[in-house]
């Protein structure tokens, strides 16, 4: 069986039974610069070997999904929800936005089967995370207040935040450096990967059980949300992987990135922009139920959506 | 024997998140300096363990005159309490070098 | 200008040990909040390098009113000094919105 | 030269002449989190090879010298050495179970000779943990007042301390994964692991170093105990060893362990469960002697001890 | 209810290059003891991140008698206020037991 | 493209369009231990296959180049830059000291070019660290306060700092294990090296960017000094590398630490010895030119020059 979801789940089950298991808060930086690094020299490097320029269609329309997810979202959470609009609109980008360990915990699940995939995908994770985040940030200042948005911090908090540096710099490191210029640095970065994956997702674990109380008062919609919000989103990703060419791992890796919510750089970005909204509800949905629910159960669920599709 | 001069020391504890944020403001609003440190703890908004980022506190102190004092106790009440885990408060305490404190104009 | 409110802030320094259950023992006494830093030192106990787990000290504050704040000292003083690396320390500072630190019922 | 005693022999040298070298905590305890997860890793993916329902004597009777060796330490400590009876039982406690980097150094010093040794002894050192543990508490509350442990707190403190829920979740993880699922996670949890040992043991020697003062106060006795108590415990160890039919390997391993004082998990559960007991004493007696003692001397004089018992 | 006896606290935020010496001063000058937090700010030296080594700062809070307060006072501002990024305060605190911040001998 | 200068680039970038990214404290301090003790365990390693004696009359001379680079940058800095003493002074210590990471850089350079050099090299590094600190805290107590300096301390501080403990212990455990004792610690302390300096590199971007406003008030000539200084003494370190028989590998790595400015040990001790120098000067020198310098331009240009004094 594969250990990932095994160290979710010590992390969550200890700190459900209260042990006094703590993950120190710089490690947790350590690991999650790790982590954004990593996976972005990796997806650089692969770049190199590609024709860029042929890739913009495809990157442009990802961008679009980044987009279009918090607009579906927004009026169901407003409307069918009753959550007021500010807190609608932060939870429609945290949705909008991707998580980087689901991502990875999805590229390990098709390694470990063997199964193809196109190796500049990274790519499009650094283009989904900030998209659904502005549309979400936009969402919420609707309505004649927009001035009172300070833009240049928030571009700045969006396109400077630690993840997009590291997912970008080190796409470019890895585009720049090539193959050759990175070998010297895989027992490093890739040889470890799954190492620090594994522990990251202990932290992980421990986190969510730690705001699992949060979902006493949250609302029943909400957990429903973060769990039809995602098939419906994957299901969206798979298409457009279909549409735009994409190997069935490419399209369960665009599927489960859609389907992921962010909670880094989402969160980080949120409290600044629409601090009207309650974190605890975004991070009660995208870290205590969704997280969860894509490395579990989603990702062997979208493989089976996309298998479907595929035919095969 | 050396005396000290009154002064006032504001104390801000809050979500790190707006640590930037509050140190311009603290500048702009005409104390000299501030001192951050990183802190976790408990209030209405529930139990902040600094875990990971967003859960992540600091506790930020200033030395500065009633003015300017007042000027930052009065900008974080309208600007931060509302929205955000804060808590601030204010003392008196003595200091060797009164004209480092006093209000930047 | 606005005006503060007296208040009482309590704080603690004391083996990280403990940290946990001076934590709950507070919250029951009646106070609505804590803070709590990671520090190192020396006392009557020798230096406390912070060097690995049984060496760790905490600094917990509590700003609470006098009622809270008297509970607090008597009940430390009474389960902890005897045995722990610890002290306590009360002062008066100034609070913007007093009902968020007076007793818990 | 095997390399790990000379780091702890820096760390040593380096704090008593003062310098400013610090392994800063976080790193102190990230190194733990990571030496904790691997020994329960392969312990577990050993277990998956075996029929574990064939341990079940072994465990027994490993556990029942866990709590034998505090019952002889307490009267030794209490009658002869005069501690009173919080300090004698806490100490005891201490003695009574094990600690993890000691047996990390003698499994190196096993596998840099050759020697085979029953993979699956990190269940042991999983099982020595705590039954020691109680037992002086056991000790320390004998008379009376044993309304006045709280034993819930307790129990919490011992079996969900964060050692236990790292060895016995990487035990745990080790077995369900079993070696296939583990093969991605050997560069990062077994191939460093012995550099992560020698980083942890520079760490020990400052430590040890830094409460070496102590031993000023702490009387002869004491440091006598620290010697004698370790041979004494691991002579017990090579008997039981012999007797449940461990190889030559695994017997040391076990006389190791039982020689071995915690200076983790049995600190903070006294500190708690027996506040009247002197933390100094203890972690004095375990940590600037005992420890030092094993990693330097100990082993290789069980291993002679052992040698002559198996007659090779 | 028990009673608090008044005890000053000096509060020191300056570079971590002279935490040793500080301490070694303080415990000199007849202090019982001293806590210290890693902490981070901005002063007349500009800003320091404790991003890397030089950059760190430290805060040393020293609970103690009149006496030692002073002596304390004094000799940081005669050995390291021209050279160091440095500030010192005082102020008055409430101790339970205070023989344990007498000025020792 | 070698990946090294790309994340100091990725750092200094980030921190000038002022991004959240940040590196740890405590994470930047676990890094430089790792480098630290790696390199010293390294030279240790290679010094166990050498005839240590007769590296003694090489040690000597490089020792002397340590102490003679400061003699002729305290005029320079005091005379033409109108540096008072204190400060003149302190910087010239700066400069006849080195940097560990640009060493590191210097000697990827080689491998990356497959160049040898002598592999004991990491000892001149720890011969080099002390002299030049030393003559920078004496020329700035010439002239009668000399009773004022704290020499017990002082020497302390120099010896016992963690940057000579690390290498000088480190060295000394690889030429104590020797290559066998060494072999289980290659996975931990050299596959790994390479990506450790770049994580490090990152950290040092941040850092330099972070210091470089202090650029606008140290004036022209402090920044015309950092880059004409190390040249000078690259090209002293080259003709005595020449001089003492090392190959043209050996030379470059000499010339690079004679070139390099230290920022570890040497602001740590000069903050104690010479608190009347503003370290900002220092630093601006040290970290925000010439370091940047060195491993951009310096390296390479280095090359260069031992190129034609090899005339090869
Ligand atoms: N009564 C209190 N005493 C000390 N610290 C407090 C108190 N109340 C709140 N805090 C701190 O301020 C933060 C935000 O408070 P709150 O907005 O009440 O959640 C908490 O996470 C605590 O660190
Ligand atoms: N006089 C003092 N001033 C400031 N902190 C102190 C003082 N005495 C003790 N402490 C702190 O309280 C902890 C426990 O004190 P003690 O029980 O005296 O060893 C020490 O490790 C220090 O961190
Ligand atoms: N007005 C102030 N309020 C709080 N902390 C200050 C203040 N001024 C300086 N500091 C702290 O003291 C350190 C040294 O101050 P300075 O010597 O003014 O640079 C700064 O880095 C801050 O951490
Ligand atoms: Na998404
Ligand atoms: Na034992
Ligand atoms: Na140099």
């Amino acid at each position: 069986m594969d250990a990932i979801p095994l160290f979710f789940l010590l992390g969550f089950v200890a700190r459900l039974a209260r042990s006094d298991l703590k993950i120190p808060g710089q490690l947790y930086e350590a690991l999650s610069i790790y982590l954004l690094l990593a996976i972005g020299l990796k997806g650089g490097m692969e770049l190199a070997r590609q024709d860029a320029l042929a890739l913009i269609p495809q990157a442009l329309s990802v961008m679009a999904l980044g987009a279009i997810i918090p607009l579906i979202a927004f009026p169901v959470l407003h409307k069918l929800g009753k959550l007021d609009r500010f807190n609608a609109a932060a939870i429609a980008g945290h949705y909008g936005s991707v998580s980087v360990v689901t991502y990875a915990v999805a590229a390990d699940y098709l390694i470990a089967r063997s199964t193809e995939f196109e190796a500049y995908l990274p790519l499009f994770l650094v283009l989904l995370e900030m998209p659904g985040i502005a549309v979400g940030i936009l969402l919420a200042r609707m309505g004649g207040d927009f001035r009172s948005v300070r833009w240049g911090a928030l571009g700045h908090e969006i396109f400077l935040g630690k993840s997009m540096v590291l997912l970008g710099g080190g796409l470019l490191i890895g585009w720049v450096a090539g193959p050759t210029g990175l070998a010297p640095l895989e027992p490093f970065f890739f040889d470890l990967f799954k190492g620090v994956l594994c522990l990251f997702l202990l932290e992980m674990g421990l986190v969510a059980a730690s705001q699992a109380p949060a979902l006493r008062t949250s609302g029943v919609f909400l957990a429903v949300f973060a769990i039809v919000m995602p098939i419906f989103s994957a299901t969206l990703g798979s298409v457009l992987g279909m549409m735009i060419g994409l190997s069935a791992g490419g399209t369960l890796l665009l599927a489960t990135l859609a389907a992921s919510a962010s909670y880094i750089a989402a969160p980080a970005a949120m409290r600044i922009a629409v601090p009207e909204a309650n974190p605890g509800l975004s991070i009660t949905a995208a870290l205590v139920i969704t997280f969860p629910f894509n490395i579990l159960i989603g990702i062997p669920l979208y493989d089976r959506i996309i298998g479907l599709l595929f035919g095969s | 024997m050396r005396e000290t001069h009154p002064c006032k020391l504001v104390v801000m504890i809050a979500e790190a998140a707006i640590e930037d944020s509050l140190a311009r403001d603290v500048m702009r609003l005409g104390a000299h300096g501030y001192t951050v440190a990183d802190v976790r703890g408990q209030g209405s908004h529930g139990v902040r363990r600094a875990l990971w980022g967003a859960d992540r506190s600091i506790r930020m102190e200033v030395l500065c005159d009633e003015l300017t004092s007042n000027a930052i106790v009065d900008h974080v009440e309208k600007h931060y309490f509302d929205h955000y885990a804060m808590i601030a408060y204010v003392s008196d305490v003595g200091v060797l070098r009164p004209g480092k404190f006093q209000h930047k104009d």
